[in-house]
């Protein structure tokens, strides 16, 4: 299916989205892509969140950050568009788009650190209801520690969204009063995108559930077993 | 399309400053000095600004308008004494404007850091002078160093030879100079430029600074003032 | 007529390099990885290195090929387990080789910090992780930051796409990545380049990383062995 | 007279020079201009040792960085080649040479400060005989202080190399045991070019005579009026 045929396609099911039970991973990237503002500039995690992309609309005009060095990134480059000398933060051959720039690693981690990325949209293995992020690292003795730029991206961005679903296959809650796995950042995350639904975060006053899917507020608080009700 | 915005004359450009912000002011000497933003302030009447510039204006244009009218209370620059830099020399002899000197590349670093989320940094430069003074030191690795901490703006005034749509700024020769760091160190970043061109028609290797880190961008005549300054 | 050297094959380009050498890498990922001065490296035959670059190789070329050929003691950088990384990933498992962890742009900003005589710096990356450990923190304007000291190469390897007789080098894309901040963090910087032009056909606005920085530069043949890793 | 022509005269008074006094100040910019190795990277101050630049040979190679953001700077500019866009540190028109490249403030400092120079020429109020620098404030109260990019050379060159007078209009020396204005930079001077003579500086060894015009060391030591005997 063509990009274009996705989107209307992506559309014509999110007007049904309400009560019709929890998103799949890329109906949930079009929910985060509505909530991006125009001209914003951000960057998109490696794995699902790199899905909303492809949900961003071109009149939007929102600029894509890679870590790797580039604003203005395009969507993943295929056949004669593929360069080995440009790639995403993931290492997938990408496209430029017209007003791109190009910048070394500390220019761009400076951009990152110093504030200038209106957002970032990352994975997570847990989230904590005060926004700590653990995305790098299971805990697990045998895993190679390996963080990238998730910390500088926790820590940078003006606005942290998480994407992920909010079970383990276990069925094990990962928006949780206090993270188990390693830290990334402390305190960063502002939004959680999840299949479910989705919560603002705010320092000190718990999340708050700005939309649902397919259940109700009661019944989330009951599946995440947290110690007060969710507003 | 992105977030900059393209004010259509230097006055709208300049709106919004107010009385007591601290505004860092490109150029060295007159090359990539933004006469008609200063200008444009002079005009916009804000008092009681705090000026970061290398210089502390020459003649009676640009910067030197700025304090001849009254409306700066501080000056932090490397070098404020010049052959005709007779309009800060009055202000400053008769007790009218405060001085803070810092050196040129500490400067530049000090704004470096603002933008690029560095909290302080030790420095070597000043080690046992008197601008030593007050500052906290520290040995490392056998060498003496100072701590310095960020310079931020409020608003940044710069000038660059041409822009795109998007807002990337490129700059002529030594003209340069102070616009990029500036850039990544304010809150709103003002450019004046010579040019406008369509995204996509500048090369994004050769971008300096990035359309993320400006806000407005208004088209004056090329070079016009300092013809009039040559003159 | 500069100080730059042009030898005219990888391994004269890597001659000198001392077993237990510091050597910077460049590269993300295959993009900007130098794996004509990387295999001249492993026939040079120095050993007990440390290496740091963003990843610990990908397949079996470039830095998993000096890996397995087990010259390098420690590795630093941001991101080693990879879907490729199995060459890495064994050694580490099996205590061959050591690892030091580094958010990616703690690694790029502590190799700028070298290259720009900072003794060391405040960072907000990290704050509250495991990453943490050990290092010493400080609360700056309610904000806490740890402190990070430079990362210092004896010898720099890095990828660029063309330089002129005086060293000047000019990047592709997202190759450029570690490149720049690399060449200003090493004693000597040796660059493999696709082009070697005249001085002054280049432009000079355009210039990354100026010849002041550039030890050695030696010709190659473009692309080969991506050419072949993507085979 | 044309440079070359200058360059010749010069050339021919060098090879006249013992026993035929002191120097005068352009005299003394060619022994320093011989003295600066092949290739070699640095930085000519304000004042006389701009004049160091007009007996570089070209084929010497030798490449002269601007503070204010450029490698390569040729010759003042005269007539049509005046570019308000490309000055010197003094603020006035200067050339480009081919191979030149442009740089910001932060990055023209970052290569000052971390030791990328091999060399800069200062002029100096006193020079101690341990190589402190004051050449930045005469330290009288109504004199405006202004400091430049001074300190930063102090600190970052490789090696600093002071040009100047051996004693002031009123005959008192300026290589002092200890300097009385305010210091520049600490214990950073390795070598003194003066009208009388040429003293090597070494962390305290005190100051060892290298070359003399037209005075003994011993007529050198009792002007000087130092504590010891100069070697």
């Amino acid at each position: 299916m063509s990009t274009a045929g996705r989107r209307a396609d992506a559309d014509e099911r999110y007007r049904n989205l309400t009560g019709q039970g929890p998103l799949t991973m890329d109906e949930l990237a079009r929910v985060v892509a509505r909530d991006i503002p125009r001209g914003a500039y951000g960057n998109l995690g490696i794995g699902h969140p790199t899905r909303v992309a492809e949900h961003l609309r071109p009149e939007a005009g929102v600029v894509l950050h890679t870590e790797n060095g580039m604003l203005g990134m395009g969507p993943l480059a295929v056949g004669d568009d593929v360069d080995p000398d440009l790639t995403n933060a993931g290492k997938l051959p990408v496209t430029e788009l017209p007003g791109a720039a190009y910048f070394d690693h500390a220019s761009s981690f400076a951009m990152m650190r110093g504030g200038h990325l209106d957002f970032c949209v990352l994975g997570a293995y847990q989230v904590s209801t005060d926004g700590d992020l653990a995305n790098w690292h299971t805990g697990a003795g045998d895993d190679i520690p390996a963080v990238g730029g998730a910390m500088d991206l926790a820590i940078g961005a003006r606005n942290v969204l998480v994407m992920m679903t909010l079970f383990t296959r276990s069925g094990a809650p990962k928006l949780v009063p206090r993270c188990t796995y390693p830290l990334t950042g402390v305190a960063c995350v502002s939004r959680v995108y999840t299949d479910y639904a989705v919560f603002d975060i705010s320092p000190g006053g718990g999340p708050r559930v700005r939309q649902t899917f397919g259940i109700t507020p009661a019944e989330l608080g009951q599946r995440l077993a947290l110690p007060y009700t969710l507003r | 399309m992105s977030r900059t915005q393209f004010p259509s004359t230097p006055l709208e450009a300049v709106a919004g400053i107010p009385d007591g912000a601290t505004v860092l002011v490109g150029g060295f000497g007159l090359a990539g000095m933004p006469f008609a933003l200063i200008d444009a302030l002079i005009e916009h009447g804000a008092r009681d600004l705090t000026i970061v510039s290398n210089n502390a204006g020459n003649g009676e244009v640009g910067l030197a308008a700025l304090l001849r009218a009254g409306r700066a209370r501080k000056v932090i620059c490397s070098f404020p004494r010049q052959s005709d830099s007779f309009v800060f020399d009055e202000l400053y002899r008769a007790g009218k404007i405060e001085l803070d000197v810092v050196p040129q590349g500490n400067l530049a670093e000090r704004m470096r850091a603002a933008g690029a989320g560095i909290g302080a940094f030790y420095c070597p430069t000043a080690v046992g002078t008197p601008l030593a003074d007050g500052k906290e030191s520290r040995v490392i690795d056998g060498r003496t160093y100072l701590l310095e901490y960020p310079i931020r703006g409020d608003f940044a005034l710069i000038a660059a030879s041409c822009a795109d749509e998007l807002g990337n700024l490129v700059y002529r020769r030594t003209a340069r100079n102070f616009g990029p760091v500036m850039a990544t160190a304010a809150g709103t970043v003002i450019a004046q430029v010579s040019d406008i061109v369509p995204a996509g028609s500048m090369d994004p290797e050769a971008v300096v600074t990035p359309g993320i880190y400006v806000d407005r961008v208004v088209r004056v005549a090329s070079h016009s003032r300092l013809d009039e300054v040559a003159r």
